[in-house]
This record gives C-alpha cells, structure tokens and sequence, in this order.
C-alpha cells in the first residue's frame, strides 16, 4: 500500500478507471471553467481564508472528537465519532456547499441550483445561498417533495425556490437529471451545487476536497485524545462524500477504511461500471444499462451510484465497502440514542449498524474506530417513530 | 470519410437542405413504419433514439417517449433486430447516451449499428475528450461519430469539434434540453463558427418546432432536425399518415428555399 | 453601576428581594445538600474538568459568534450572533443539563427528572441522561405531549420515560408542579433537573453559573473579532436561562442588557411579585394571586414566571425586559432565516424582532449588538409553515 | 402560646386523640355545611382549604377540589366572609400556598384570618427561613403558624421545626403528597424524632384514609387528619349525612383506643 491515495485525480479527473467528465457539450464550458476557478481558488489564500470563516464563525466547525463511552463498553473496543452532526444545518453537507457557493460567488455567479433527496442537501445550499446573497433554485423529486414537506418549507424560509421533478421515478436521481437539463440553459450566471462527490470532474474531487476537513480535523483531534492511527474508519456511502472526507484524513495511514451502502443501494455491492451523471463510476443497473433505482429507507442513500472515488478505492482495494439492511439500521439508531444521547441520521446508522456487527468479529477487542457521525437523526424522528411501530 | 458523410455531403452539393426527423425506437409498436413515413415523406436521413433512462439532454416529450420505449420492453438488441426489417435509403443515425453503449461494449454497439443500417450516432453525454475507443470502434465499422456544437462552445472547442465530428455537424440553437422552445436562438451563429473553420454539413436542431423555422434556418443551415415536435405528435397518438403530412410540409418548407 | 451584578445570591439564596427557598419541608433536605453539593462542585477541579470536557467533547463548545453580515447591512448595525442553536440537540439547554446530570452523577444519584414545554429541556435532560447512563423521567403536559409528539418520541428513543400531566392547564406550569410532586417522593435517589433559571435556592444562581458559559465564551470571542464591549446585548426570556448565560458575560460592564419576553407571557411587564415553585419572583396573576396561563406561539416562552435574578435586574435596572408580539416574531423569524441561512427558534425570534423594531430607534445606527442565538428552529418548521399560511 | 395550641392542648389533656378534617373551602356551595358536619360528627379542628392554582403538596383529589373551587370564584375574602357565617366551635386552621397570602398580604391575611375563626395556618410552601414577615403578622393576631416536618428532615431540622410551629406539629407521614398512598409509612419515626424535641401535640396526616390508620396513629400520635379521603367522598357528591357519618366512624375508631 505504498500508493498515495487520494491526491488529485488525473488530467481526465480520473481515478483509475473512473471519473471523468461525461457531459453534454453545452455543460463542457462550465465544467472547464469550474474546474479552472477552483485550481486557482485552491491555491489562493484569500479564498481559503474566507472559507476557513465560513466553516468556522458560521458553520460551527471544527466539530467535535467524542469519545463513545459507553458504546464502546459495549462493543469491546474505543470508539470516537466526528460530530458531523453538530455542524449547522445538521450534517456535513454545509462543509461541501459552503466551499462550493463562495466559489460560485468567486466566479461571478449570482445564482446556484442543486439536486436533493430528503433535502439535507437542499436545505444546507439554500442556507449557503442565503448565507451569501445568492439566489438559489433546488431540484427535488415530487414523490420526494411529499415525503418532506416540511424540508421543502425550510428550503423556502431560506428564500430558495423549489421545483418538483416530474420526470422519472421523481426521485434523486431524477433530481439530478433535471439540475442537469436547468444547467444547460443558465450555466453563465448559475452554478450548479452538486451534493456529493460524484457528477463529471472536477466535481468528485471539489467535493471530496471541501470534505476532507473532517478527516483533517479528526486526525489532529484523535490525535489530542492519544489516538495515533485508529485501526478502522467507518462512514456510511451514499453518494459517498462523508465518507470521502473522513477517509482523505487516514488514506495514507494503514487504518482499515470501511463504507457502509444500504443494502438495497449498494453500487459496489450489486453495481457495475457505468457512466451516469457526468461520470464512469459503479452504478446500479439492469442488464441493458438501463439504470435502477436504488431502495432504503434512508433518503440520503438513495443514490444508484457512488461517487468514482470510492470505486477506484474499491477496485484498489484501499477501502472496504459493505451493507447494511434496514432493520439493523433501525436498532442502530436506537442502541446509539440510548448510549450516547446522540440521535443519528437514518444514514449514519448504517455505519453504526456495521460497528454492532462486526464488533468482535472482524474488528479485534480493543480496537480503535473512527465512526464518522454525518448526521443528525432529527429529519428522520417521524419515520423511524413509524418504523418501530410498524406504520409502514 | 464516413459513408453517412458521403451521402449527406451527397445531399448538400444537390442543393437540397436536408431534413432529419428524430423517431424514439420502440415509441409504438409500429415504430418502423413511421420511419418509413418519414423517409416516404423526404426525410434526407432519420435519427432513431434508442431509449435511456436518464436522458438529461431531452426535455419532457423525449423522456417521455423513452419511457414508453423501455416499458416496452426496447433494448439495443430489440432496436437493431427490428431496423434490420426496414427498408429506407435514407441513412440512419442513432441518438442514444453513452451507458447503453458502454454497457453493451463499444465495440460490439459499433458492430451491431453497422449491421443495421445505423451509420452514425449522436451520444450528447460522450464528448471527444472521453470518447477515444468509441470513436475507434466506430472507425472500424464505418459508424460516423456526430459531435454537438453548443452555443457556448468557445472558438477553439469548435474548431476541435468540427474536426472530430463525422458525417455532420450538429449545431444546437440554444443552451436547452430537446423540445424546449421554439425558434432559432442562437444557430445562425454557432452555424457559422462551425463554417469559418470547418466545410462538414452543418445541421440545426434544438428548437425546430415548425416549417416556418426551417424555412429560416435553411438560409444558412444544410440541415434541420427536427425531433420533439414530432414525437409530441407520436405521443398524441399521430400514426404514419399523420406523421408523413408532417414531414412533408417541412419538406416543402425547405424546398421552397433551396437553391438548386 | 458600580454595584456587581451576576454574583452569587445572598445565604438565603436572594437576588434583592427575590428568589429565596420557598419548598415544602420534604424538599427542603434535598435543597440544602444539593446547595452543598453544588457549592464544593464548582470549586472542585475534576468537577470543572469533567464538565468542560462533556460541553466541548460532547456537546460542541465552543459555539461560535458569527457576524451576521447581511442583516447587519439591512439595520445599518454592526450584529453578531452566539450560536447556542449549534449546541448539541439544538439549543442552551444542553449547558446546564450536562452540568446538572455530572452533578447528580457526583451525588450518587442514578435518576433525574424534569420538566418540559416543547420538549426541548425533556429532549437535553434525556440526552445527558443516556450520555451517563442515569434513569430519566419527564414530566411534560399532557396538551405537549400531543402537540409535540415528536419531541416525546425522542426522549422514548433516548432511553427517557415520558409522564403526560393531565392536572391543572397541562401544559408546562403543571409540569413543574408535577415534576416537584414526583421529587417529594424520590429525593434519596433522585434529582431534579430544573430547565432554566427558576425555581427554589440554589437552582437559578448554578443553572446561571452553568449557562454562563455563552457569556464567556461571547465576550472572548467578540474581543477576537475586535468587539471590546458591545452596544447591545439582547436575548429572549422564558424563565430566562439564556438570557441569564449571556448576561452573565457582560453584567459588569456597560453593554446595554435586553430580555425580550412573548407579549403573552410577559412577567416583567404585566407580572407582579409573588411564589411560585419555589421561588419569590414576578409572576403572571389574577387580582387574587392565583397564577394564569402564558400564551404565546412559542412553546419555550410559555412561563408565566421569571427567573429571580431577572426580576432583581429589572428592578435595579440593569437589564430591562421588553415584548414582542406573535406577528413581528414570524416575520423576525423569516428576515434571519433568508438574510443569513440560520433559521432561529420561536423563542430566539423573539430576540430578533425586537432588533428589528427597535434598529435605528433606541438603538443607535452603527451599535454594535450580540444576538443570544438560543436555539434552532427545526422544532418549530411545522408550527411556522401552518401560521404562516393562515392555517391556525 | 397561641390560642390554637392552648385549644388542642387541651383536647390531648382530655385523652382524647384529636381528629383534623380537611375541607376545600368552596368545593360546593354549601361547604360551610360541610363543616359544620364534620364538627357536629367530632372532628375536634377543621382544616380549611383556600385553593391555589398550583398545589404542589397536594395530590390529585385536592388539586380537582381547588379547581372547582376556583372556578366556582371562591377568593381568600370571600372564604373569610363565609366562615364568618359559621358557628362552630372547634377552631378551624387554614391551609394554603404561600402566594395567595403573599398576594393578599401578609398583615391582611393575618388579620383576615384572626376575624374569621382561622387561628391557624399551613402553608407547605414556606418554611420558617422565608417566613418571618408572616410569623410576625401570625403573632399579632392570634394565628398559629403550623409547620410540617418530613422523613426526611434532619434531626437538628426537626428542633427547628418543633420550636417554630404553634398550634401543633404536623407529622407527614410519608415523602409525598396529599392522597398519595393509604398506610402510616413512616409516621411513628416522625412523630417520635419531634416528640424527643418539643412536647406540642403532634399530628399525623398524609396517608390516613381509613378509620383502621387513625386508630394505628392514636398509638403514638395526638391527632390524625383527614384530607384526600373525605375530600374524594365530596367530589362525588357526598352531601351533609355522608360527611357527617364518615367523619363519625373516624370519630369512633380513635375513640376506641383514647385512654381517658
Ligand atoms: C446525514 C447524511 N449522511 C450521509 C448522506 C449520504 O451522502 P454522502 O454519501 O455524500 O455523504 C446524507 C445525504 O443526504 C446525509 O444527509
Ligand atoms: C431555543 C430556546 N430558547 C429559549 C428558551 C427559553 O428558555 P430560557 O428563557 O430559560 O432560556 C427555550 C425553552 O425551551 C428554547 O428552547
């Protein structure tokens, strides 16, 4: 293992054999232009020192190292979560927009548009938006904009407008199909504000780099409480940006990374190479390439892709990635509620849900572990309250 | 050169401004014989779109149209099998996106459009920079490779792209998905870009709604295509007689401009 | 103002006339050790060391003070904002729960109880609770309970027992009182976790002490972003807990100190003395001294008391308490949330109408002016979306 | 000594073990006559509820009696104005929450109380450090300031407690409020750690729900009173007869066991 994992992708924005940049002509200015304004953002110290405030004075960061006391009694081993939770807006989706909406602002941009599920990501880029006076218009599946009214509410405090896609299974992924179409028509004045790490390059990278505080920041803080190198760093994948950020922290350690699907999302599980949404990456798809919804009960992985990172590590064999099924993710949540006082996100009890399986099996007693908290659970309170009482 | 760029180079030096009308593969059961229609009615050459599920360069009439199409059943193989059925001269150019092919393996997708009759293709989300093996199995099947040109394509970017493009230039009228409005934009200029640096026919699309526009665009296009508002027809139900009065009133549209 | 303001309260537990021990005898033991207790607790290092690890390991201290640059523009002012609502599980209320639960830890006791509006004392309590594994009761009215199930079945997940209080109005008053009944009967093993800064000696001076840390916090942080002594410092009242903690940081100097109670619940403005739970202080009551309902569209407001120590600075004029009505709060509400991508909490909103009005009137142009951003308003979405379309 | 003290002292001195009814003081209409049963029936003191919006002592029945009472407009004035009415012999003792005095006035209430038979108080809520405004006030007018002691209070608390009460003390059986449970708990703990310190009449309450606990209490203790029990009966619409007989059965049931 003596690769440098997780430096910048090739010229292409490829890593290995995935990435790329797979977008309509009308998008490949955009994109080039992105892709230029962030190198020369990435270097510029005016504009790390503006999103260094954000992060900080608004955002809340850094969030906090905890150690899981009484968790890690249970399972045998020392557990630390990065409390992604706490950060504002309620997940580490605000570290992703906040870079991506000054860069916008860099560029002269005065409007962004972005894709969501549940709408943790909506919510964070209208909040980023507002934040920064920009106008911003969010795409979210109409099936979805009925789950999460409530969602869609908060997106229009913030003064974005929300569009109901129509088209497809009216989903997330039809929610990017549609930022896509909005982006062909407004991309001189409009960025789009993709939610994870995954779309054509530079986007996989921007993302993963704006995330990858997390694990810069967990590093430093494990290190404080006397951690050196935790022997398993464990985030759940949906597009896979959580779980990016925490591992660009540890990719040059030895620490065994894991990435945690829903079983019934599970692009490295049951996917295969395709190119989907500006990229060649794992996707979920039938035997025509024709792709397939994937199913959980966590909105935020609902995604039939991963981000091409994650399948470079796969492929490489850097990192792990695993499943979870619905009702582990279920007594996840409520195990770690109930020990900790930490509600988490339906998504990040995917990875908690792995920590209680493999507790003692393939993770040795006493071993250390990184669990990348990326969420706070109370989006998900009305529908885990229906899951435990068996309402759907 | 492309045997599709010979016969629509063919077209041009004839003085005839061609017109390529878009049928979604597998939209009707009768599908083919609207292509047929199409042909009867002086179509130069037909797009055939092969379904995908997530085609993020359509607009609603497409996805639509591709939806019916995958419910159906439609798979690349289904479409080749049934191409091989039809009898036209005028030459086919598939309209797909790059998972179907990729999925299918580029080279097998090359061989198998050859085999029926596809002679070129149009995969909106594969651009040159990503599209090496494809547009070397294509090379090898003489499937020409048909490049879009965006009204935001800056000089340099067409000029690259007039040079990878194969059989005709695609100049797309505005910065829209298929079937969103409906006039020219900005495809006079783009048309020209693509003419300072390049002699390939030069084909309009993205806004073609009705004969009027094409009469337009024969000013200063070789070419017009003209998909969504078709297809809407199709969707409504239109069946070949419908849709080869269609055709036909572009086709005089644009013979009334010609200059022989 | 030469007088110090914010120190500890007189032996009986007095702030000026106000204040005081006023419990039955079967509580009154429980009072005087949980004084003792408290006394040798806050000069005790381990105490302060374990206390200040759980508020920044656990619960996200700091919280930063974000220049709110937007609004400030909009009110020709200089505003920055505490941002409790990045506190872990959204609000203050977390600062004190954590100190009260150690302190019950420390007292050997392995159970609290508490009182809830809303739910989010109920929510803090459970959280500290399951954090250091002590039994937790809530008492919550039984009207709450079902306007905010929700919040119930977040204390059920976090290992909480929730008793609806089906006596007197149901709502939070009589949750205290019941929350005392129930105390009477399990002081041996068993402590009450007040929620703000109320009740009998010595529970308004150690929730102040434990919530003083926004204070402290604030008035470093602002020194650091250039701000020696603000104009203004304005927060909202319930029973005034963080108001208290704010207020604590900037009682000696000269900042002009501003509690923004609900119109209809306004203790200060339309109160009088009087003894309730425990505590002489101002109170909402009838010509008889029997004591009325709060009413206000937020929960957290909805007290019909004030902390002691409160009514002191009132009556010396220290501080002075002011209302906003239900209209000006949503309005407040919506002005945060799009100028500046954080949407407060009903009660906080408070606060900001109060800024609103009052900018460029008794507030001069260019002041400078802290914002105690008590809360998040994820608890409040619905609430919020239902005013604001007429629909209740 | 208080008038109150000098009173019940004198019932202990006729060897009798003194019965102490607990009446809301406009619970119904006629609550007046409700008292008059009661003495009529033995009780050898009344205690007269004044309703506080927020009872914390008080359990669920007495909380519904106050209730009803306030809702019915009963005020401290209008209580004082009714007992002024009534011609009874046994002294009566108010039990109230601090506020309502406090609202009231300390001096006024005093007074009120003095001129309407109340020659005591019990006010849970204020223990003798907050209570030297109303002690005051209580001494000037002849109104016994009755405090209770707990389980739980302290040897040293308990001396203080006996030295502060007039009247007599008042023995909670158990850490809990009015009508909680139904035994004498830890009665005889309580009223031997205050007899150990003072030689005022002690009097058990909390618990006492059957004639068969006031006998147990006679053991050991000079009085027992009555709350929840009786006040439960009217809450169910026990009128004058039904008062007076349960009263009558407590009445014997102590009487049983007085050694005269
Ligand atoms: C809390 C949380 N965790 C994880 C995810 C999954 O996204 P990603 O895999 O990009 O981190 C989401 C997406 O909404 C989320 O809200
Ligand atoms: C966010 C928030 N702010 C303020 C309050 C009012 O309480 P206090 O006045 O004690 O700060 C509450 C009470 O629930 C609250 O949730």
């Amino acid at each position: 293992m003596t690769d440098l994992f997780m430096g910048p992708p090739d010229e292409r924005g490829r890593f290995g054999d995935f990435g790329g940049r797979f977008v309509p002509e009308a998008l490949m200015s955009a994109c080039l232009e992105l892709d230029e304004a962030y190198r020369d953002a990435r270097v510029d110290e005016t504009f790390a020192r503006s999103l260094e405030r954000e992060l900080s004075l608004f955002a809340g960061r850094p969030t906090p190292v905890t150690p899981l006391e009484r968790l890690s009694r249970r399972l045998d081993l020392r557990v630390f979560a990065k409390r992604e939770d706490l950060a504002h807006t309620g997940s580490h989706k605000i570290n992703n927009v906040l870079g991506q909406a000054l860069l916008a602002q860099r560029m002269g941009k005065h409007r962004v548009i972005a894709e969501t599920g549940a709408g943790q990501h909506g919510v964070a880029t209208a909040t980023a938006a507002a934040r920064l006076g920009l106008a911003c218009t969010v795409f979210m599946g109409e099936v979805d904009t009925k789950r999460q009214e409530l969602n869609v509410f908060r997106m229009e405090l913030l003064g974005a407008t929300v569009v109901p896609v129509t088209s497809g299974s009216r989903t997330l992924k039809d929610a990017v199909n549609e930022a896509l179409r909005e982006w062909v028509t407004c991309v001189a004045d409009t960025h789009y504000c993709i939610g994870s790490v995954m779309g054509p390059h530079p986007f996989p990278w921007m993302v993963r780099e704006f995330q990858s505080v997390i694990g810069r920041e967990a590093a430093h803080q494990l290190r404080e409480l006397g951690v050196e190198t935790p022997d398993v760093v464990v985030a759940c994948v949906g597009g896979g940006s959580n779980a990016a950020g925490v591992f660009a922290g540890f990719a040059e350690g030895t620490s065994r990374l894991v990435g945690v699907e829903a079983a019934g999302g599970s692009a490295v599980g049951v996917g295969s190479p395709g190119v989907l949404h500006g990229m060649r990456s794992l996707l979920i798809q039938d035997e025509f390439g024709q792709i397939e919804e994937a199913e959980s009960i966590s909105a935020g992985l609902d995604y039939p892709g991963i981000g091409p990172e994650h399948a470079y590590l796969a492929a490489r064999g850097r990192a792990e990635y695993v499943t979870a099924h619905d009702d582990e993710v279920i007594a996840a949540l409520q195990v770690l509620s109930e020990d900790e006082g930490i509600i988490p996100a339906l998504e990040t009890a995917h990875a908690v849900a792995w920590l209680l399986r493999e507790a003692g099996r393939s993770i040795a007693p006493g071993s250390t572990v990184l669990l990348n908290l990326s969420g706070r659970g109370d989006k998900d309170v009305a529908q885990v309250r229906a899951l435990i009482r068996g309402e759907s | 050169m492309t045997s599709l760029e010979t016969a629509l180079r063919r077209v041009r030096a004839s003085g005839r401004t061609a017109l390529v009308p878009y049928v979604m593969a597998g939209v009707t059961s009768d599908w083919t014989r609207l292509v047929e229609a199409a042909v009867h009615a002086g179509a130069d050459a037909v797009e055939i779109g092969l379904p995908f599920s997530d085609p993020i360069m359509d607009g609603v009439v497409i996805q639509e149209a591709a939806l019916r199409s995958l419910a159906a059943g439609t798979t690349l193989d289904s479409v080749c099998a049934e191409l091989a059925t039809l009898d036209v001269d005028a030459p086919l150019v598939a309209m797909t996106y790059y998972n179907v092919i990729h999925h299918y393996g580029v080279e097998r997708a090359a061989h198998a459009f050859a085999h029926s009759s596809l002679r070129g293709a149009i995969i909106p989300d594969l651009p040159p920079e990503e599209a090496a093996p494809w547009e070397r199995a294509c090379a090898q099947n003489d499937v020409a490779t048909v490049y879009l040109v965006a009204p935001s394509s800056p000089p340099a970017r067409v000029a690259r792209l007039a040079h990878a493009t194969q059989g005709f230039a695609y100049a797309a009228a505005r910065m829209a998905v298929t079937g969103s409005a409906s006039d020219l934009g900005d495809a006079r200029r783009v048309v020209n870009a693509l003419r300072s640096v390049s002699d390939i026919p030069v084909y309009v699309g993205i806004g073609i709604t009705t004969p009027d526009h094409a009469r337009e665009a024969a000013q200063f296009a070789d070419g017009v295509i003209v998909g969504s508002a078709l297809m809407s027809l199709v969707l409504d139900g239109a069946g070949t007689t419908r849709v080869e009065s269609f055709v036909r009133d572009f086709r005089r549209a644009l013979d009334s401009t010609s200059t022989p």
